[in-house]
């Protein structure tokens, strides 16, 4: 979708800053290169450097942040893979590959809605951060499930933020998916430049929801789509999902696609 | 292929590699390398050979996803051969393939029989393939492909009809999925084939740790991966010394150790699959680090140690 | 026994068990821990059967050792039957065992096919067994009981016999190493077995890092633990698709939700193996930790659990 | 060999002291239970605690020494499970089966002479605490192959103590065997209470010959052995040695054995 992406390389870098953020972990570590190179909603394959083959292969995590040359990833541990990350502190190595996939598109103007559901929020930081440099008006709305997961909204204290948890421990009881109507129905049938602008991660019930909504108000949404991974670079073919374009590889198509090309 | 250090040559019949390191089909994309990773992958190839995925007669969209899944030190996948035909790889991929510094082999099998024949016929006159791989042994899809390594007679026809369209060097990649490899071998090499290689994936599963459904849309996978290793070394220990044909050893390659104990058991050359994943630079450092294990324990050269598991 | 959740217990056709966690035979011996590890493992046995170490109708010292040896996430074993036989069996080991709280399940292996039915014979008429298990999968013995679970006919033969010797309730152990596992578990349920349990050790072998030799005194060996989980789920799965007899699942399984897996893939009960080794207390940890699964996801009970991953 | 054992049990334990020794890596945690009733040479099965399967099963390490309720091992990395076992810092944690085994029989009163070859002098420290309080008269013939390795004789500054090594690089070049000859050399044919008795523990070739020296001058060799484990309790049969009674279990009938009743 963006420019085609700086090369990937690939390196051990020691953890400089692991804490927790409710259910999540944020970990940092110093990547010039990735920090000098990576756009919003590229990916790296991160695993714990070192001998032991359980994990075995590296997971897809988001580029949370990037503050100079500090690159930050936001962990919330489901399996034994993002566990182990999850375990990992000052000192600890990570083995990257990165800056890898298609990240957003930023080329529009209008205002952009950043809509994450749980996890989905990791890359939304950057991204923001993004958008606001360039300029854009950025409104983000962030869905949770529990109030532990709803303390990673604190990361975006910097923008327009709306929280929304489906127990109402934070913010407003309820999904992201009735603000976000609501925010697009002055939009019906726009798509020119100044109109709004969906940029969404989160899981696919959401991003489903996020591809109807926009679609009915004609709005331009971009969603990052998940998918399990291998290789994280197009060798086996093991990422896709379905598209009006047939199979697409989330690691090399994606992650971001036009929520309209998606089939759920 | 700068810098490769010496005494790590080896042969696969009228192939000389470099060193005894080569991709599995599948697992490695020289062209998606190449465009994605720092660093040159085409004129400097980190592999002895290249083998691309394997490719059919007609294009193949693959399985439904998901189609990967980590099991302990193993990787289950259900890719279903997805691939774009053998004539848009011969139109499309081919010519930017010509420009690696290796050996080519193309990997190709049959939704039919018949197809392993008219897939060799096609690439019989390509100067450029060095090899064909027959993979007869792939567990993800629902045709004759399947079944068919798995059946002696059915190996042999399908050799024999690729024998008869090309005299190019044949490699029959076998399964272990059988209750005795070496007769599926001796099948493959009574067809024709002039190399064997060794493991494809072993038939597996998982379920969705929440939903407890298979987490696979295929229902069932291949194995590969450290998890199989034990498996596959067996496997090139009892073909290499049933048979007198080289064998390429594979499953669960993923340090310059693993590289040592495959071409002790039997190989003549290692192909690394699932750990190209674990770290796509691998091939590199596994050969630096064969020739350092090799120098530390006065190990000649990989001639000598091909098999020497075998010698009291 | 002490503490059992409520919503574990399972039945093997006449056996009721109070939760699905049984040990594989040659893996846990309760005598030994008994006498070695604090606390009282016989009158609060963990598992809710045991099988001892299979019993041969004589005597057998084993293979050449080493016997042993950690690959991936599983480990390779060439124990080669090492027991005592079937008659020092009954009468040394077999009345320390009559107060163990749970159903005792005796595991034999033949040297010789019709050793199958003496065996039995001699178990038919003892109260306290109160089941056989016919192991017809061991691959580290040279001799009939190798070859005869990877043939349809000779597995029926052999289950026959011990189907004619006794009316005890028959379990057949079925090996991986099969190009079909579903037609050697039809085999042995024609042959008369009441119950399949799966997996036995997957055929392996592993060089000596060192020395690149065999590390294992008997060359090749059996895989177990959780490398090998993906090849038995995959084999609980389909057999118990196809057949209609109670399975014992196990290979690999080392946590509750590994349990929670083979019970969803078709598993009336889950032997566990290798873990032991990992942690001699396994057992109880997992039970505890299946009813907090159970709970946590709102599972009713272990009975509505079996083979729920064949529904849609 | 001794009174029945005390039971073993199965804790976790957090590493209280991690320091290299050489080429090995001394390693404390505070275990009373073990502390009190280990015997010298029984062993632990011990590995990192953690959901990682690989390494999937615990290494048999023997006891090394015991400071009050501090129970200390020491490690040589020959392989993935003792290449981890070495990485584990102060914090880190322990899964640690044991006090496992029969160790050494230490009722004779003679002069003890304890033989230990490389990471072989592991259990050699305790037993010499042991031997030492209850008033025998210790002296310790240490061989190794590398001055790295030959560090670990510092361990032992409290006995009266030969180091040998290979190389000439620390002490006195050649192997244990002959200094071990000399000291049995008045020995010969004596077997009563006063005699000379040796403990030995090392690679099997060094074993061997030292079987073969106590058994030239009749002397009593009591010898720990050596073989990959899987339950460390007698469980799987997989950790025989070949004896004149047959294969015995090394975790259970050993690891030390009368030098006489193996067959080497
Ligand atoms: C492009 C991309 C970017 C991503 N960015 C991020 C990110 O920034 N941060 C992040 O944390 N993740 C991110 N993910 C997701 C992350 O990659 C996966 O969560 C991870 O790969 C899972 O690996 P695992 O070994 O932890 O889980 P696995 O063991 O592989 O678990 C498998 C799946 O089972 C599910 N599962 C596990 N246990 C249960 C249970 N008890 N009940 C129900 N379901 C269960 C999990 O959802 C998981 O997806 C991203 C994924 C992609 C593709
Ligand atoms: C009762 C008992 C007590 C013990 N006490 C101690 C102790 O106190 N401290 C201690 O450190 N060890 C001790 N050991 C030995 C220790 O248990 C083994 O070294 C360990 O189990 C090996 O496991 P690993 O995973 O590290 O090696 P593995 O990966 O299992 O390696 C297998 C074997 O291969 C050999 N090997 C590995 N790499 C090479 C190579 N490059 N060249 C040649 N050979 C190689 C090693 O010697 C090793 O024995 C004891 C063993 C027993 C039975
Ligand atoms: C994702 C994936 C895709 C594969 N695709 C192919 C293929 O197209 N053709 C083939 O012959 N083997 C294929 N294989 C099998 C590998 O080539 C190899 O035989 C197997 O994975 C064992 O080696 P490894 O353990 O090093 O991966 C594939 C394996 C994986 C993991
Ligand atoms: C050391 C060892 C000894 C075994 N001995 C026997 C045996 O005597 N009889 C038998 O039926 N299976 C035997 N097995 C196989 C196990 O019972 C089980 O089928 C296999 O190990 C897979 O389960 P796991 O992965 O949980 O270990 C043995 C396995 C191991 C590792
Ligand atoms: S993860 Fe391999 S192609 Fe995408
Ligand atoms: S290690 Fe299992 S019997 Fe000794």
């Amino acid at each position: 979708m963006v420019a085609k992406p700086a090369p990937a390389s690939l390196i051990e870098y020691p953890v400089v800053e692991s804490r927790p953020v409710g259910a999540y972990r944020l970990i940092s570590f110093v990547a010039r290169e990735i920090a000098a190179t990576a756009n919003p909603g590229q990916f790296l394959m991160v695993r714990q450097a070192g001998p032991s083959l359980d994990p075995l292969l590296p997971r897809p995590l988001g580029i949370h942040d990037i503050d100079s040359d500090l690159v930050r990833i936001l962990i919330e541990p489901v399996g034994k893979g993002t566990y182990e990350l999850s375990t990992l502190r000052v000192g600890d190595r990570l083995s990257v590959l990165g800056p890898l996939g298609n990240g957003f598109d930023l080329q529009g103007v209008g205002t952009a809605l950043l809509v994450g559901g749980g996890i989905g929020v990791a890359p939304l930081a950057l991204l923001a951060r993004s958008l606001t440099a360039s300029g854009r008006n950025v409104q983000c709305l962030l869905g949770f499930r529990t109030r532990s997961q709803a303390v990673s909204a604190e990361l975006f204290r910097d923008y327009y933020v709306d929280v929304f948890t489906e127990d109402a421990s934070v913010g407003t009881r309820g999904l992201v998916s009735e603000p976000l109507s609501a925010c697009l129905s002055d939009n019906s049938g726009r798509r020119d430049e100044q109109a709004a602008e969906v940029f969404a991660c989160g899981p696919d019930p959401m991003l489903r929801e996020v591809a109807r909504i926009a679609g009915d108000s004609g709005a331009r949404a971009q969603v990052s789509a998940a998918a399990h991974m291998a290789c994280g670079i197009g060798a086996c073919q093991g990422c896709v999902v379905k598209t009006t374009s047939g199979y697409q590889r989330v690691c090399s198509e994606g992650p971001v696609f036009e929520a309209d090309e998606l089939i759920w | 292929m700068v810098g490769v250090p010496e005494g790590l040559s080896t042969t696969l019949g009228p192939l000389t590699l470099k060193h005894p390191v080569i991709n599995a089909s599948g697992t490695f994309d020289a062209l998606e390398a190449d465009r994605i990773i720092a660093g040159d992958y085409i004129s400097e190839f980190p592999f002895a050979a290249y083998i691309p995925k394997t490719v059919t007669l007609n294009p193949r969209v693959g399985n439904d996803p998901p189609r990967l899944y980590e099991t302990a030190a193993g990787l289950l996948n259900s890719i279903g051969l997805a691939n774009m035909g053998i004539e848009a790889f011969i139109s499309r991929d081919l010519p930017q393939l010509k420009t690696l510094p290796v050996p080519l082999i193309v990997s190709i099998a049959g939704e039919r029989t018949q197809d392993y024949g008219r897939c060799a016929r096609l690439l019989d006159d390509i100067d450029e393939v060095a090899a064909i791989e027959l993979n007869i042994s792939c567990p993800n899809v629902e045709l004759d492909g399947r079944a068919l390594g798995c059946d002696p007679d059915r190996t042999m026809k399908a050799v024999s009809l690729a024998r008869e369209a090309t005299s190019k060097f044949l490699i029959a990649k076998l399964t272990p999925n059988v209750t005795d490899i070496v007769t599926l071998a001796a099948a493959a090499v009574e067809g024709g084939a002039d190399c064997l290689s060794m493991i494809n994936t072993v038939h597996g599963m998982a379920l969705h740790p929440g939903t407890l459904k298979p987490v696979l849309g295929h229902v069932t996978g291949g194995l590969s991966g450290p998890a199989v290793k034990p498996v596959a070394l067996r496997a090139v220990y009892m073909v290499s010394a049933a048979l007198d044909v080289p064998v390429i050893g594979m499953g669960g390659a993923t340090t310059a150790q693993d590289v040592l104990e495959f071409l002790a058991a039997g190989a003549s050359a290692v192909a690394v699959g699932t750990a190209n994943f674990r770290d796509p630079l691998i091939a590199g450092s596994m050969i630096q680090g064969l020739k350092k294990l090799m120098d530390e324990r006065g190990l000649g050269s990989v001639e000598k140690l091909i098999g020497i598991s075998h010698r009291p």
